[in-house]
């Protein structure tokens, strides 16, 4: 797989759940769950982020990682640990539910997509239909 | 003379004790609009920013600013965390390896610190957040440089003005961060965001020399 | 609280993970975490289903019980286990991102609002803007 | 004479054989187009509905499948679960007390089971789903009747078009379940809940007294 999937939640049980159940629909995919702060509270951790940013982009064969957040503060961690990347460039953070965006991704990265394909399906699940 | 690299190392330190004392507070604060956490977010970053000072002592006010940064960053866990990082970390790149600071670097920095909050938040003045204590003491900070004010007048205009900023939060309803998912619920409460700014600001006023509770 | 929320996952782990994090913004509401088949596997459990809606409706002072859920054949499992319930019209399945939808579902339940209104907020959130 | 509880009873256990001896066949299909847990599902499924069997004999066809539909829905785990336990307890409903089965009511349970899947999950013909397998069925079934079969032909006749339908499913892309995540990808493989829907038709009709592999 050329992408890698990297989870950033505020919690490590969301992070590992999502990533049990995009899992199954997706056995090649690489994923890095990365949830909860450095002494087991709910928040974000930014070293542990850089760090699953970089063992994604080095593990993915070139085309970057995808990202999923859940809430705001997530999402700055993420955009924060990105600018810190040694190729932040390759660092997509999806605009996409956590956990339904993260099947999409995977089942998309499991057939070949490219990460920007990736981040598209993760950010093209829709509600309300 | 400007403020050199004491005047950050104490800065950081009365910072890491007004976030002690004023935990509660500002948990308070986050409990009515946010999840509660904003108080020990703040007092677990400035542990860590003390621990880190104890252990690689820096040679400038960038340096130890850099520092606070990365620490912040890390250990904060919430929104906090990347907003205040991202403000400290602009702020020591605008004063590069300077080891005296003179008024106009110092309302540079302080400019520096308040765009980084808003490059990585994205919000605007009047959304209720840290925003509304950071752009007014920007301003305030500008206007006592232009006054002909030195180091500690520009930090003692700019902790003022973020304490009447923090203030005028009250009434907003929130439109970025956890508090926007209150709506309307979010008027009526002040941000702990914008207080805890206040709080760092005024600790970097009192770290130069301005008379602890002179504003007041 | 008059409105009950109740998560039903593939995933014990997404269910509680969630839970743990709408619970911090919402510390008066009821929570209903359900993931996982009873045997351990990634799957929906009826039964569990229903206990929770029968919790939920039984503790919630009468306005009813707001479901999230992940995957469709967990839709399905909420669906099948509102019929089986005491009161199938006050279990209200929301179209919505589970994560991100039960934050803002759990805020709304802590400001009083009902069911309806409950639901309409999780379903209100909005990605890509 | 139509059917009784026996038949009912033997196409329980009949169809707990098939989806023990197709495990791995599921497996392999769900594993192309999704989660690779129907066979896991299924087989788990038809224990359970085993299990109660012995522990509470049924005394009517329908009681039997009440009981295989509740069994169904609480132990499957999957998409199926809620699909094919809608499909047992509608038939069953349809079926009522009645000791004994006939053509008639047969193609009713029938009609009345897929009409179930399709309240439940909401796909139509050609979505890809086990819902290709039971609307040929049905058809047929209805006119296996019209045509003056008994019992035997109808479910005869339904097991054949089943599985004719769920061999129709190859080229289509999934638009509901977990393999319309897939888009085209999904076509060239054939639907795991077709296959099974098949194999439980078949089971039916054997049960019945159909010679088993007549149909090939
Ligand atoms: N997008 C944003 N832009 C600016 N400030 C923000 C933003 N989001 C949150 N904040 C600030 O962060 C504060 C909350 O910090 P904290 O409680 O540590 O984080 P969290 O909300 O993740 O728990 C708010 O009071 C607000 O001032
Ligand atoms: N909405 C639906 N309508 C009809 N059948 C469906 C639907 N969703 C899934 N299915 C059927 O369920 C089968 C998958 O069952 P299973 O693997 O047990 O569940 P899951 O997809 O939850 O793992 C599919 O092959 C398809 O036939
Ligand atoms: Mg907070
Ligand atoms: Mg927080
Ligand atoms: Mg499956
Ligand atoms: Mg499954």
């Amino acid at each position: 797989m050329t992408v890698g999937l990297v989870v950033v939640s505020h919690s490590r049980k969301i992070a590992e759940g999502a990533v049990e159940l995009a899992a199954q629909m997706a056995t090649d995919v690489k994923f890095y769950a990365v949830g909860g702060t450095d002494d087991g509270r709910i928040g974000t951790d930014l070293e542990k982020t850089i760090a699953a940013f970089e063992a994604g982009l080095g593990e993915a064969s070139g085309d970057g990682v995808v990202v999923l957040t859940d809430l705001g503060s997530a999402v700055m961690t993420a955009e924060s640990a990105a600018e810190f990347c040694s190729e932040p460039e390759k660092v997509l953070l999806a605009d996409a539910p956590l956990v339904e965006g993260l099947v999409a991704a995977a089942v998309a990265t499991q057939g070949g997509a490219s990460a920007a394909a990736v981040k598209a399906a993760a950010e093209g699940v829709r509600f309300g239909q | 003379m400007g403020l050199g690299v004491e005047w950050a190392v104490q800065w950081l330190t009365l910072s890491a004790r007004l976030m002690s004392e004023h935990r509660e507070e500002l948990i308070a604060l986050d409990r009515a609009i946010g999840d509660s956490d904003h108080g020990e977010n703040m007092d677990r970053g400035f542990q860590a920013v003390m621990e880190k000072l104890a252990q690689t002592p820096p040679e400038t006010p960038g340096a130890a600013l850099k520092l606070a940064a990365m620490a912040l960053m890390s250990k904060v866990g919430g929104a906090a965390g990347p907003l205040y990082g991202t403000a400290y970390l602009r702020a020591a790149t605008a004063l590069g390896e300077d080891a005296d600071i003179d008024a106009a670097a110092l309302a540079g920095a302080l400019t520096a610190a308040r765009d980084g909050i808003v490059a990585r938040g994205k919000a605007e003045l009047g959304d209720k957040t840290m925003v509304d204590a950071w752009s007014p003491a920007v301003e305030a900070a500008d206007e006592a440089l232009v006054a002909g004010g030195d180091a500690v007048a520009v930090l003692a205009a700019a902790a003022e003005a973020a304490e009447v900023g923090a203030v005028t939060t009250d009434p907003l309803v929130a439109r970025k961060g956890r508090a926007s998912y209150l709506g309307e619920r979010s008027a009526g409460h002040r941000d702990p965001g914008a207080v805890s700014s206040a709080l760092l600001l005024r600790a970097a006023a009192t770290a130069a020399g301005f008379p602890e509770g002179a504003a007041e």
